[in-house]
């Protein structure tokens, strides 16, 4: 892993082996710590500057990494170098991303203090449902051993019995996983067949002039879609002006002019949007409840 | 009159009832035949694939699961005949656990079913690693992955799904970078065509080709009008359409019943359309308001 | 050489750097006081209607901002979501917060003790109200499913960005008899908000919510540098109209053939398969 | 045991799957007990998967081992600002959480310029189309700007849409949209019915084969008969008493 020519330093090694690694993992433990004390020690009224501070570094590196010139441009002095410190940022990317990842994969817990809660409250009052609970906990650990054995073995059980383990660990992840995950996530996503054809047969009445448009508009591309769409309205010359009657070809048309300048609009706006609602996170202008807090 | 009014408040669970038998009554019967019609995008991804230099690879890239396969699985069965037929090589990689195994079971069996087409014909047969590829799942930032591969191929790669290196396979042995890419197809349930588009595709002018399930294919058409798209297989229908393209015109596919079955589908809820506003007409003109709750 | 390249060229500091000016203008000189308008929108205009309706039943509410994380949608969520619980603690209805992503969810958490501690009434909170949930996408569904349910929702909140669940929560809402509002940035997943909410905020109107419901000078600035934005664009394509379809008419006008060239070179060609 | 279940759980999964389906599908007709065990194993089974999964796929090989086994001891970093966020729950020093939470609302704000840049460049470039060509293009492009201008105009908030020529194209925008809305509404219907589809084909290709290969053994007509009487049993209760509760 080349994470060093990007990141200088210099003064420590980057890699370490046998007895001196548990040293200096444990050495970088005591520094982060001690960064964590010292966070903690800062006076609220510094607190603002940090976080805008740390808010603002994080933004500058990925729109520098995009804005610098990455190659010299002639007759500017110092381009060159700039143009260096830039090509390194774009080097450094992949190491960013993979930092941003394990870091945010350290909140795996964050939500599961809050469901444990829950349940464990709805199991010990026994209120009504109380067995529903009892089956989130069995299946969330269920799942959650048999998959971290399945990949490690267990050599302490002498060689059979971990191998027996890993054998079941494996079989049980099968049924938890391809029988469960997998059936309850695709037959909750099938769902939808069902509501969109409640939600079709109750919203698309001819209330207004809008719900006409939406309908009639939904109706064409419903047809036109489908084979059944071209037979009927076969009838039609092939080619010609007639056969831009054609349903298949009305709804071709529909797709690809009318609606899509009506997403292109769509999108524009919401283009704009979220540039202006992340120069105000980047330059900490943002105001709303989360941002106006107390630190 | 009273009957007509009826019609706007039928049951839910009897218009689930009747989805539920008219979808499967073509599923069961399957039917062989194929839509004549071919829309403009899917002609478009066809010659597309057809343009792909011969020493060059296409990556199909598969983020989707066991949710959507009905819709991506036919998508991607349908390009990868066409490949075989034109022997483009082609390298599959996955974004899912689910989707990486399923995508390399239906290469298998499309390599098999092409494999007795040509055996009849004293062809040579297709093999694994020679024809394509399986690079099998990968995790990690997307954006990194997508643009590393651009850069160099072999390094993000490194082994196929069964942990051969990918320099030992002869399908991906002189692939180093976007330069030998002649095309990537997003074969995805989900929005990952903008990564493709702001890190590989687009900077670097390779066809896209988007496969998305029908659901998505409607904010699509923006970007097939600027060109970041280079084809577009629409759901199920664009499988069907592109399957009539490769000469499976007549044979009876997953992809050919679902047709049928949506085409039913669709007439069906187009009837209940027409018999709730029939309804809520009649409703409306004898004064009864009892439909529609809005709120306001 | 190729206009369109990894990174930045004259095109970009030019057109996004008015974007920027334009939106940090206007943030500045609403900070600065200056009085602006931002026109009704419908949608938004109901949500104290809708927090009433919870109020007469004396059911609760959920509020749920979909698959949002702590990213801009989840953020604006969060706002919109701020002002509801604080009209919801006016009228003590119980606000119920189902939520798919832990560290969304820890802000949530703060937002609303927040809300209620703002309206004097801190002993309303809940904390298990604020619920995570999983953060797959269907079984959290299947979890607020059971909550619409279960606990009998008058008035659900559909604010945050939304996938194929959004059908499934929004017919479901109906057959539990709830009043439904929803605002999402998915485009995807608005035809189907229409067809099964009450009142729909479409696309851009989203971002404008948290502005029009807190009358913010910062946010509201940023609308109207937006609206700037949104004219420079605009401008832009009619120019370029203008550009082309002369140069298809009289291609021999002076000037014509240098705009359209730096227009296509940044704009748009390179592109396999471009027009 | 250990060889039976290896090499019976495919049958099994494949049971837990049908059972899985049919158990969700309850809801479709209302709101039951069935469906609330279901959900909560769904949200069980997801929540233990969700950890398991960040474990095996990012925090073992991306953290844990190049920490250990290639010695690049300076990953642990990664656990102390990870630790951050759950200073969330700390009264007095939750501020913390908001340094971490700072970098990476930053990072996210920061690919902004690139985002749109890569995205909506060309989408500018190709509004430009030229009124030339035929009749029925110059007719489509027409329609083009027509929707476009219409519906970016029901997007501007800092005007009143008072002012008749802007009340009718603002007006006149919501309506395209609606016409946007209708096609993408169509285009869905026919993915959402193939996931249903989907289902099917898991139902009528997996599962009956399976329950057929199984109607051969006479086990399989013991237990089953036995099975359809307890969950209809069941059913039967579920049902009924959530019926006399909403009565």
């Amino acid at each position: 892993m080349g994470y060093l020519p990007d990141f200088p330093m210099a003064l420590l090694p980057v890699s370490v082996h046998g007895k001196m690694l548990a040293v200096y993992i444990f050495g970088a433990l005591m520094a982060g710590a001690a960064g964590l004390v010292a966070l903690m020690a800062v006076p609220p009224r510094y607190r603002k500057i940090v976080v805008v501070g740390v808010t603002f570094f994080g933004g500058l590196y990925f729109s520098l990494e995009f804005l610098l010139p990455h190659q010299p441009v002639a007759h500017i002095p110092g381009s060159a170098g700039v143009a260096r410190f830039a090509n390194s940022l774009t080097r450094a990317k992949p190491n960013i991303a993979d930092w941003a990842m394990v870091i945010a994969s350290f909140t795996l817990l964050l939500g599961t203090f809050n469901l444990f809660a829950i349940h464990s409250r709805a199991v010990k009052k026994k209120t009504e449902g109380w067995y529903n609970s009892l089956a989130f906990f069995i299946t969330f650990f269920l799942i959650l051993i048999v998959g971290i054995l399945k990949d490690s073995p267990v050599s302490k059980l002498g060689p059979g019995a971990a191998k027996g383990l890993q054998s079941v660990c494996t079989s049980l992840y099968g049924i938890l996983f391809d029988g469960f995950v997998q059936n309850l996530d695709a037959t909750m996503f099938s769902l939808i067949a069902f509501y969109i054809v409640s939600a079709a047969y109750r919203a698309f009445r001819v209330r207004s002039a809008e719900a006409g448009l939406m309908m009639g508009t939904a109706g064409i591309i419903m047809l036109g879609l489908v084979p059944v769409g071209a037979w009927l309205t076969n009838w039609l010359p092939s080619t010609g002006l007639l056969a831009s009657l054609r349903l298949e070809n009305i709804t071709y048309w529909l797709l690809t002019w009318p609606n899509m300048a009506a997403q292109r609009a769509i999108e524009f706006g919401l283009a704009i949007g979220a540039v202006a609602m992340s120069l105000r996170i980047w330059l900490s202008l943002e105001r709303g409840s989360f941002f106006d807090r107390q630190l | 009159m009273r009957f007509l009014i009826r019609l706007q408040n039928i049951d839910r669970r009897i218009l689930y009832v009747l989805v539920a038998i008219v979808l499967s009554v073509p599923l069961i019967i399957r039917p062989a035949k194929h839509p004549e019609t071919v829309f403009p995008e899917v002609r478009k991804t066809y010659d597309t694939i057809d343009a792909v230099k011969p020493d060059n690879i296409v990556l199909l890239s598969v983020s989707w699961g066991a949710g959507t396969q009905a819709e991506n699985d036919p998508q991607m069965q349908a390009l990868m005949r066409h490949m075989f037929a034109n022997n483009t090589k082609f390298v599959v990689m996955s974004w899912s656990l689910v989707g990486s195994e399923l995508s390399y079971q239906s290469g298998m069996h499309v390599q098999a079913d092409v494999n007795k087409q040509r055996s009849r014909e004293g062809k040579p047969l297709l093999e694994y690693g020679k024809d394509w590829a399986h690079v099998g799942y990968k995790t990690g930032s997307i954006s990194a992955i997508v643009s590393g591969l651009g850069e160099n191929f072999q390094q993000v790669m490194k082994q196929d799904r069964n942990g051969t290196p990918l320099t030992e396979l002869a399908a991906t042995r002189n692939i180093k970078n976007y330069r030998d890419i002649g095309a990537v197809v997003d074969l995805t349930s989900v929005g990952l065509m903008g990564y493709w588009i702001a890190y590989l595709t687009t900077p670097k002018h390779i066809p896209l080709i988007y496969c998305p399930t029908a659901v998505m294919s409607a904010t699509a058409y923006p970007y097939l009008d600027s060109g970041q798209l280079s084809g577009m297989l629409n759901g199920v229908m664009g499988a069907v359409q592109y399957e009539t393209l490769v000469g499976q015109a007549d044979v009876a596919t997953d992809a050919s019943a679902s047709s049928w079955a949506l085409s039913a589908a669709h007439i069906y809820i187009i009837l209940l359309i027409v018999l709730g506003n029939l309804g809520y007409l009649v409703a409306r003109k004898t004064g009864d308001r009892s439909g529609g709750s809005k709120l306001g | 050489m190729s206009g369109m390249t990894d990174f930045a060229n004259p095109a970009v500091y030019i057109v996004e750097g008015l974007l920027v000016f334009f939106i940090l203008w206007k943030i500045l000189s609403a900070r600065r006081g200056r009085e602006l308008f931002i026109r009704r929108i419908p949608g938004l205009s109901v949500l104290d209607e809708a927090v009433g309706r919870a109020t007469e039943m004396g059911r609760p509410m959920v509020y749920a901002p979909g698959l949002s994380g702590l990213d801009i949608v989840g953020l604006q969520s969060m706002s919109i979501m701020s002002h509801i619980i604080r009209r919801a603690a006016n009228y003590s209805t119980r606000v119920i917060v189902p939520l798919a992503d832990p560290v969304l969810y820890t802000v949530a958490e703060e937002v609303a003790r927040d809300a209620y501690t703002t309206e004097g009434v801190p002993e309303q909170f809940i904390p298990e109200d604020i619920r995570y949930l999983t953060n797959e996408q269907f079984a959290w569904a299947s979890g607020v499913v059971g909550i619409l349910h279960r606990e009998k929702i008058a008035t659900a909140f559909y604010f945050g960005a939304y996938a194929a669940e959004a059908l499934i929560l929004a017919e479901n809402g109906q057959i539990a008899g709830a009043i439904q509002v929803a605002g999402t940035p998915s485009i995807t997943q608005i035809p189907f908000f229409l067809a099964a909410c009450d009142y729909t905020i479409i696309g851009d109107e989203y971002y404008a919510a948290s502005a029009y419901l807190s009358r913010e000078p910062t946010l509201l600035g940023s609308l109207v540098g937006q609206d700037y934005s949104k004219l420079l664009m605009v401008g832009l394509v009619l120019i370029g109209v203008l550009g082309v379809t002369l140069a298809a008419i009289e291609p021999h006008f002076p000037g014509l053939a240098n705009i359209n060239e730096l227009f296509n070179k940044y704009f748009l060609q390179y592109f396999p398969g471009s027009a | 045991m250990v060889n039976w279940l290896a090499a019976n759980y495919g049958s099994i999964a494949i049971w837990a799957g049908a059972l899985c389906t049919f158990g969700i599908y309850t809801i479709l007709y209302k709101e039951n007990k069935f469906y609330r065990f279901f959900e909560h194993i769904f949200i069980g089974v997801y929540g233990g998967y969700g950890v398991y999964i960040t474990w095996h796929n990012i925090i073992l090989p991306k953290w844990w081992r190049p920490m250990t086994s290639e010695g690049l001891w300076w990953w642990i970093f990664a656990a102390v600002l990870g630790s951050m966020f759950y200073f969330m729950y700390s009264k007095k020093h939750a501020w913390i959480s908001r340094v971490i939470f700072g970098l990476f609302m930053g990072f996210a704000a920061g690919g902004i310029f690139r985002e749109f840049y890569e995205g909506y460049f060309p989408q500018i470039g190709s509004s430009m189309k030229p009124f030339s060509g035929s009749y029925s293009n110059i007719l489509s492009v027409a329609v083009f700007y027509v929707v476009l201008l219409a519906a970016m105009s029901y997007f501007f908030f800092s005007f009143e849409h008072k002012h008749p020529a802007v009340k009718n194209t603002a007006a006149a925008g919501r309506w395209f949209l609606m016409i946007g809305f209708g096609a993408m509404f169509g285009a869905t219907v026919m993915g959402r019915m193939t996931l249903f589809i989907g289902r099917l084909n898991f139902l009528i290709n997996r599962w009956i084969p399976e329950v057929r290969a199984e109607a051969q053994s006479s086990l399989f007509w013991i237990i089953m008969p036995a099975v359809v009487l307890i969950v209809s049993t069941i059913g039967y209760f579920v049902f009924r008493k959530s019926q006399k509760l909403e009565a």
